[in-house]
């Protein structure tokens, strides 16, 4: 491999990579696939570090000190119109297209007086960022039901809080996402909208990305991470028992709730039009100043 | 009136273990103007603050009007060795001399009274609103001796008062203690290393031993109630007794006592 | 009289001055995204702190940090009082507080949330609950460190209970105590922010923090000046204050050295 | 005449009594109070999730966190994230104590440059350490160094201000006596200015202590850096409460030794100072 | 060898103003023991703290060897009146009185003996180990003595340094400042209250008039240059001098200045 690649040290026709993940459900094929050799057969010596979201990890892949990063696709597109240098390399995570069945959705406490997402109008909603793809999908779930969703109070806190925001009524409601989401209904909470499934059918969440300047100095490597990414993610998709074992490596999520949690979907190829929705939305909600140019910023 | 019995007091540090005080016993009449003299570091300034309630005995007790004293008692002033410090830095002169007395309920025109009257009699009228640190160390002393004074306390314990005064200024205190303990039948403890001092102030003078600390001889001064510093020092009595004193003090610090001399004074 | 406000107005902004100009100059040519040229930053300074910004959100914040920080001085120099004169209730608590104050505030923040919410108050209570450490333990060393013959001098006077207090131990102490409001006036500006990445939606922590999010960079680095200048003025009206309280103190310090 | 010892002075009066005893009772009575203070704590958080105050979902009885802890205690792994929070702290407090004295002294020993430094000085302090997430991670990513940046930053104000205060402290009269003699500036700094500044120093250290610790634990928990912080995260994310508490337990824990050290370093260095010497023996 | 010209200080305080030291021109000739005498409060401190170099004058210059006197010259010693807090509470008495030594690099082993025999001299051998705040008031103000005594200066400056000592330990401490002098042919200048101990130890004694501050009066000492504490204050030419000290220092704190008594002993 190239020793030119950007920042990292190869050794051995080996390239250390350094990817930056958040430590949650998501990501679990990236540590199936390490597991499973997807990427040493690649020379690819991968290491997975952790942060606890876009401030974290961004910074770090444009300045080289990770090779990629994880993170959702609101986001990107934000960067994008910012003129962060990155680029898409392989697809994330995808919602599950199933309403009653997805990895994420708009929770309330069994005795909450909403009944539908349509009841959400001029509610107080919990998100984990403002201003990104859970409140503009969040929106659109209401619109569809037939709501007002400008009236909205979006309120932000990190998805763990959630549960005890909704049980002890600090917020009407929460969009969370696994494991918290199986926390609430686990306590009798109701899930009142589905807010990955409503914009777009099997929704593109999160995607891993890179800089452009590694692009360019070492498209190889970009080109070899990409396959053992899309070979991981494929393998998860179907082996979902070894994912749920994986869970255990690096999370400290309980056994039992490993066990019946809904996983989300791992497809390999990204869902260009449901992106495309995404940025429309992004832009009808304000979130974005300019318009995101997907095509620069999808390989 | 004031009992100090078995008095016993030891300092305990870290490795050094001091006995300031040995078995100090005495008793001193309500009303009277007795002065404490001793070595330097015999514990006189522990006797006053054992006295004074501010430091615990470790064996013996003192007594006042019949009561252990075991906190500060009511109506007792003292003036500290260490009048630097014992003055609030940040209070003006007139604030460190009104404070107690606004702590007594003394009513408000009467305070200012007295503070006036007492910084007056101390020679420091016009420094009321300098704050302590902007006054010279003899004019620090005499606005702890006029807290004191101001106080009207009906027991007053002095320790040096009067160390960083002037010969003329030391006269004219000297003489204010005298009119204050006549004025208000004060009972005054006075420690001082003059002895011309102690034997010009007292009624009774208290000699202490160097350490181990006891009392070496209490000496009952009989010279005139009416004394004033021209014709008191000059009378041949006052010059016995003061040159006994000496005598005795210069005994206590080779550690014997002139029982001879006690002898020839108390005949 | 004139030379010398010049050679303090110097004084203040002198290096201050030096500073942005190396940072100027330093910056002027950089490529980085996450450094972006002072330049840059300074543009768009006028256009993200308008006065509707500053009303909807540094008033609220500034409202917030005055509180906390006003509530943090009561309760650390209350409870610093009683811990620093009482040594056993002293031993009990400290290991306690000690605990406490070890703790993130950004792990802090959900148990905080449990009890008290994801209000304004929830807000306070953690600027508190970091700003209030510098004061209780100066208060407590401040406290402890009385001088002997003063406490000595005050209890033969018979000076107890809240005069004692009022005219001795708060005095006494309050260079120290001075000391540590200083520490927790910048020390609240930080927790302020922090308490902004929970549960808010105004407030000048909360901006900054979606400007990082949203990956406004330059927007990011004014709003840091404008944190830094906050502190400034915060800092230059407690310098106000500070000399009054303190008039006895810096000229018994100085009053040999100087003259 | 009624001078009379009364009642509430006595009690009063018992105060410095109690501490003339020697050291060595007092020091294990301490120890033995503070034991019973974390009790009472741990009692309490047994008790508030069993009343229902708060749910147990969300704040585990005491009980529960200690199993947790056990668990974790058993693992290799717990014992390295402990090993690497001590490292990012102790380095970093190191650091920020060593640069905040050796400043702290020049700043304040020589008057023009403390007032030079003064509005910079102001300027910088609350600029919070979560800000400056973004650079760290761009020069270190989630190593040492980032943890280091943060934690140093935050805690050299604490150990800089402190100074600052302390000495401005020294008696004038002790100065005057060095500066008679022909001290010269750095045995002034050394034999009296330093000792005299000492107890604000102290104060100061405790604080950046705890900042440090702080800092290090939300550097790990941010941007992943190994240690107790990221750990923290890790269970955060995983909705595993239990284990979230055992470790902001262990980082509670972890700042009361850390000032049990600093206060036994302090009577040895402060044993001359009143604050120490008022509480052995009066 | 010491000039002091026209020297004028005044403090300026907030709204206090006060003028410590009019205008004082007096020299002392290298080797002279010269005593200061003056009512509380008129500048002895403020005169000796510019001397020191401590405290810049106002008006006027102080001359050291011809030299004005910016900072604390070498070689030069100070006893001050608040002795208590000269005394650096972080050091034992030992390290309180080796410290100026360490730092003029006297080597160890002589820096041991000197600080030893200092420590003798004034009575605290024993006390090395303790902490200053561990001593009484007389035994801080001679560790303060036994500093400047081991330090062996060229010029000492004392200020009231026998202020809280007993009468015996004073007359062995003012023993030894003579055979200090004597020894090392110190100049010392030497701030008391006591008009006897001035008349005792000085060649010249200087009377400072009341505030505002001038040289009240020089007066040479024509006592026999060996002295002892009993035959000397016997003396009648002691008596003498001392009646006359003391006559002005009354005059200087009513203001006036008793010419006569200038001319009796001037005669
Ligand atoms: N806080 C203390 N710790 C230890 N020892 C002390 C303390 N205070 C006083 N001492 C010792 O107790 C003895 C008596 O001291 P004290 O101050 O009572 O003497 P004093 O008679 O007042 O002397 P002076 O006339 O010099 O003021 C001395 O030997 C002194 O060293
Ligand atoms: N720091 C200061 N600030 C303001 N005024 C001061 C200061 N120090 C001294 N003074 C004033 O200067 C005058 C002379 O003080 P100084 O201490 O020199 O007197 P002194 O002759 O040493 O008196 P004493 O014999 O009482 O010690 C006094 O009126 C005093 O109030
Ligand atoms: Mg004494
Ligand atoms: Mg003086």
């Amino acid at each position: 491999s190239s020793p030119s690649s950007g920042g990292s040290t190869s050794s051995g026709g080996t390239t250390q990579v350094k990817v930056g993940v958040i430590p949650i459900v998501d990501v679990a094929p990236i540590y199936l696939g390490k597991n499973k050799g997807f990427f040493s057969s690649r020379g690819i010596d991968l290491s997975m570090e952790t942060g606890q979201g876009g401030a974290a990890i961004v910074p770090g892949v444009v300045s080289g000190q990770f090779q990629f990063g994880f993170s959702n696709v609101t986001s990107l597109m934000i960067a994008q119109t910012k003129n962060v240098p990155i680029k898409v390399v392989a697809n994330g995570v995808a919602s599950t297209g199933k309403a009653g069945a997805d990895f994420g959705g708009v929770a309330v406490k069994d005795d909450s007086p909403i009944k539908t997402a349509k009841d959400l109008a001029g509610k107080k909603v919990a998100v984990n960022t403002l201003k990104n793809i859970g409140d503009t999908t969040v929106r659109e779930s209401v619109r569809k039901a037939g709501g007002d969703p400008s009236g909205i109070q979006f309120v932000e806190m990190p998805f763990p809080n959630m549960p005890a925001a909704v049980a002890n009524g600090q917020v009407d409601a929460a969009w969370v996402v696994e494991p918290s989401l199986s926390e609430i209904t686990g306590a009798g909470g109701r899930v009142v909208a589905w807010n990955y499934v409503d914009p777009a059918p099997d929704l593109t969440v999160a995607v891993y990305f890179t800089s452009t300047k590694l692009l360019a100095d070492d498209p190889d490597l970009v080109k070899r991470f990409t396959e053992a990414m899309n070979e991981s993610l494929a393998y998860a998709d179907a082996h979902p028992d070894e994912v749920r074992a994986v869970l255990g490596e690096y999370t400290e999520i309980d056994p039992a709730v490993r066990a019946k949690l809904t996983l989300p979907k791992w497809p390999t190829e990204i869902n260009r039009a449901a992106l495309e929705t995404l940025a429309g939305l992004g832009q009808q909600d304000g979130i974005f100043t300019g318009t995101p140019d997907l095509g620069k910023l999808l390989p | 009136m004031l009992e100090v019995r078995g008095l016993n007091k030891v300092y305990e540090g870290h490795q050094r273990r001091v006995e300031a005080v040995r078995d100090l016993t005495f008793t001193i009449d309500a009303g009277d103007l007795v002065c404490l003299v001793g070595p330097s570091g015999c514990g006189k300034t522990t006797l006053l603050k054992c006295i004074a309630g501010l430091l615990a005995p470790t064996a013996g007790e003192v007594l006042l009007d019949g009561r252990p004293v075991t906190g500060p008692p009511r109506g007792m002033a003292v003036v500290f060795q260490e009048y630097g410090r014992s003055l609030f830095p940040w209070m003006s002169v007139r604030d460190n001399v009104a404070l107690p007395l606004k702590q007594k309920r003394v009513a408000k025109a009467r305070r200012r009274e007295l503070v006036d009257e007492a910084l007056a009699a101390v020679g420091l009228a016009g420094t009321e609103s300098a704050y302590p640190w902007q006054l010279s160390g003899g004019m620090q002393q005499r606005v702890a001796i006029a807290r004191a004074v101001a106080y009207e306390p009906e027991v007053l314990l002095m320790d040096e008062p009067f160390a960083a005064v002037d010969a003329q200024t030391r006269a004219d205190l000297e003489d204010l203690v005298r009119a204050l303990w006549k004025r208000l039948g004060v009972t005054i403890l006075f420690v001082t290393h003059d002895i011309d001092e102690a034997v010009y102030l007292g009624q009774q003078v208290i000699m202490l031993s160097a350490s181990p600390t006891v009392v070496q001889e209490r000496l009952a001064i009989d010279l005139p109630a009416e004394r004033d510093q021209l014709h008191t020092r000059a009378d041949a009595r006052f010059t016995h007794l003061r040159t006994h004193v000496y005598e005795q003090i210069q005994a206590a610090k080779r550690g014997t006592r002139t029982d001879a001399a006690v002898a020839s004074v108390a005949e | 009289m004139a030379a010398t406000a010049l050679k303090r107005i110097g004084l203040v902004l002198g290096l201050p001055v030096i500073l942005f100009a190396v940072w100027y100059v330093a910056t002027d040519n950089s490529q980085s995204f996450y450094v972006p040229p002072l330049r840059t930053i300074l543009s768009v300074f006028d256009d993200t702190w308008t006065g509707q910004r500053l009303r909807a959100d540094v008033l609220p914040s500034a409202l917030r940090l005055l509180a906390g920080y006003a509530l943090a001085t009561v309760l650390g120099v209350g409870l610093g009082v009683v811990i620093g004169s009482y040594r056993r209730v002293r031993a009990v608590a400290e290991p306690v507080l000690e605990f406490f104050r070890a703790i993130p505030p950004p792990v802090l923040v959900p148990v905080i949330m449990l009890f008290a919410g994801i209000g304004d108050g929830m807000k306070v209570i953690v600027i508190v609950s970091g700003c209030v450490w510098p004061i209780l333990l100066n208060t407590v060393e401040g406290v402890r460190a009385v001088d002997g013959v003063l406490a000595d001098t005050a209890r033969s006077y018979r000076i107890t209970g809240p005069a004692r207090l009022r005219h001795l131990l708060l005095r006494s102490a309050s260079p120290q105590i001075m000391a540590g409001m200083r520490q927790a006036l910048s020390i609240a500006i930080i927790l302020m922010v922090i308490s902004e990445m929970f549960a808010a939606s105004n407030g000048l922590g909360f901006t900054i923090v979606q400007f990082q999010r949203s990956f406004a960079i330059p927007e990011m680095w004014t709003g840091i000046i404008l944190l830094g200048l906050l502190g400034f003025v915060l800092s230059a009206l407690f310098r106000f204050a500070e000399n009054r309280v303190l008039a006895w103190y810096h000229g018994l310090r100085s009053a040999q050295r100087k003259s | 005449m009624t001078a009379v010892p009364d009642a509430g002075a006595a009690t009063a009066g018992r105060g410095p009594r109690r501490g003339e005893r020697r050291s060595g009772p007092v020091r294990g009575e301490t120890l033995l109070l503070g034991l019973a203070g974390l009790a009472a704590l741990l009692i309490l958080i047994e008790v508030l999730p069993r009343t229902g105050l708060v749910s147990a979902r969300f704040l585990p009885p005491t009980s529960r966190i200690a199993a947790a802890l056990a668990d974790q205690a058993r693992t290799a792994e717990f014992w390295r994230a402990i090993g690497d929070t001590l490292v990012g702290w102790g380095i970093g407090l190191a650091i920020a104590v060593v640069a905040g004295v050796v400043l702290g002294v020049l700043i304040g020993a020589v008057p023009l440059l403390r007032a030079a430094t003064a509005s910079t000085i102001e300027f910088l302090r609350p600029i919070p350490s979560v800000a400056l997430i973004p650079l760290a991670v761009l020069l270190y990513a989630n190593g040492l160094g980032s943890v280091l940046l943060l934690v140093v930053y935050a805690s050299f104000w604490q150990v800089l201000i402190q100074v600052l205060y302390g000495v401005q402290d020294v008696d004038p009269v002790a100065e005057e006596t060095a500066r008679s003699y022909g001290l010269g500036a750095w045995a002034r700094i050394r034999y009296v200015l330093w000792p005299a500044a000492m107890p604000y120093v102290f104060t100061g250290i405790r604080l950046a202590a705890a900042v440090a610790l702080v800092l290090a634990v939300t550097a790990q928990l941010v941007i992943g850096a190994p240690g107790l912080g990221a750990k923290i995260a890790v269970a955060q994310t995983s909705n595993a409460v239990p284990l979230m508490y055992a470790l902001i337990v262990v980082t509670g824990v972890l700042g009361v030794l850390i000032n049990l050290a600093a206060r036994v370093v302090e009577r040895r260095f402060l044993a001359w100072h009143q604050s120490v010497r008022g509480e052995v023996a009066a």
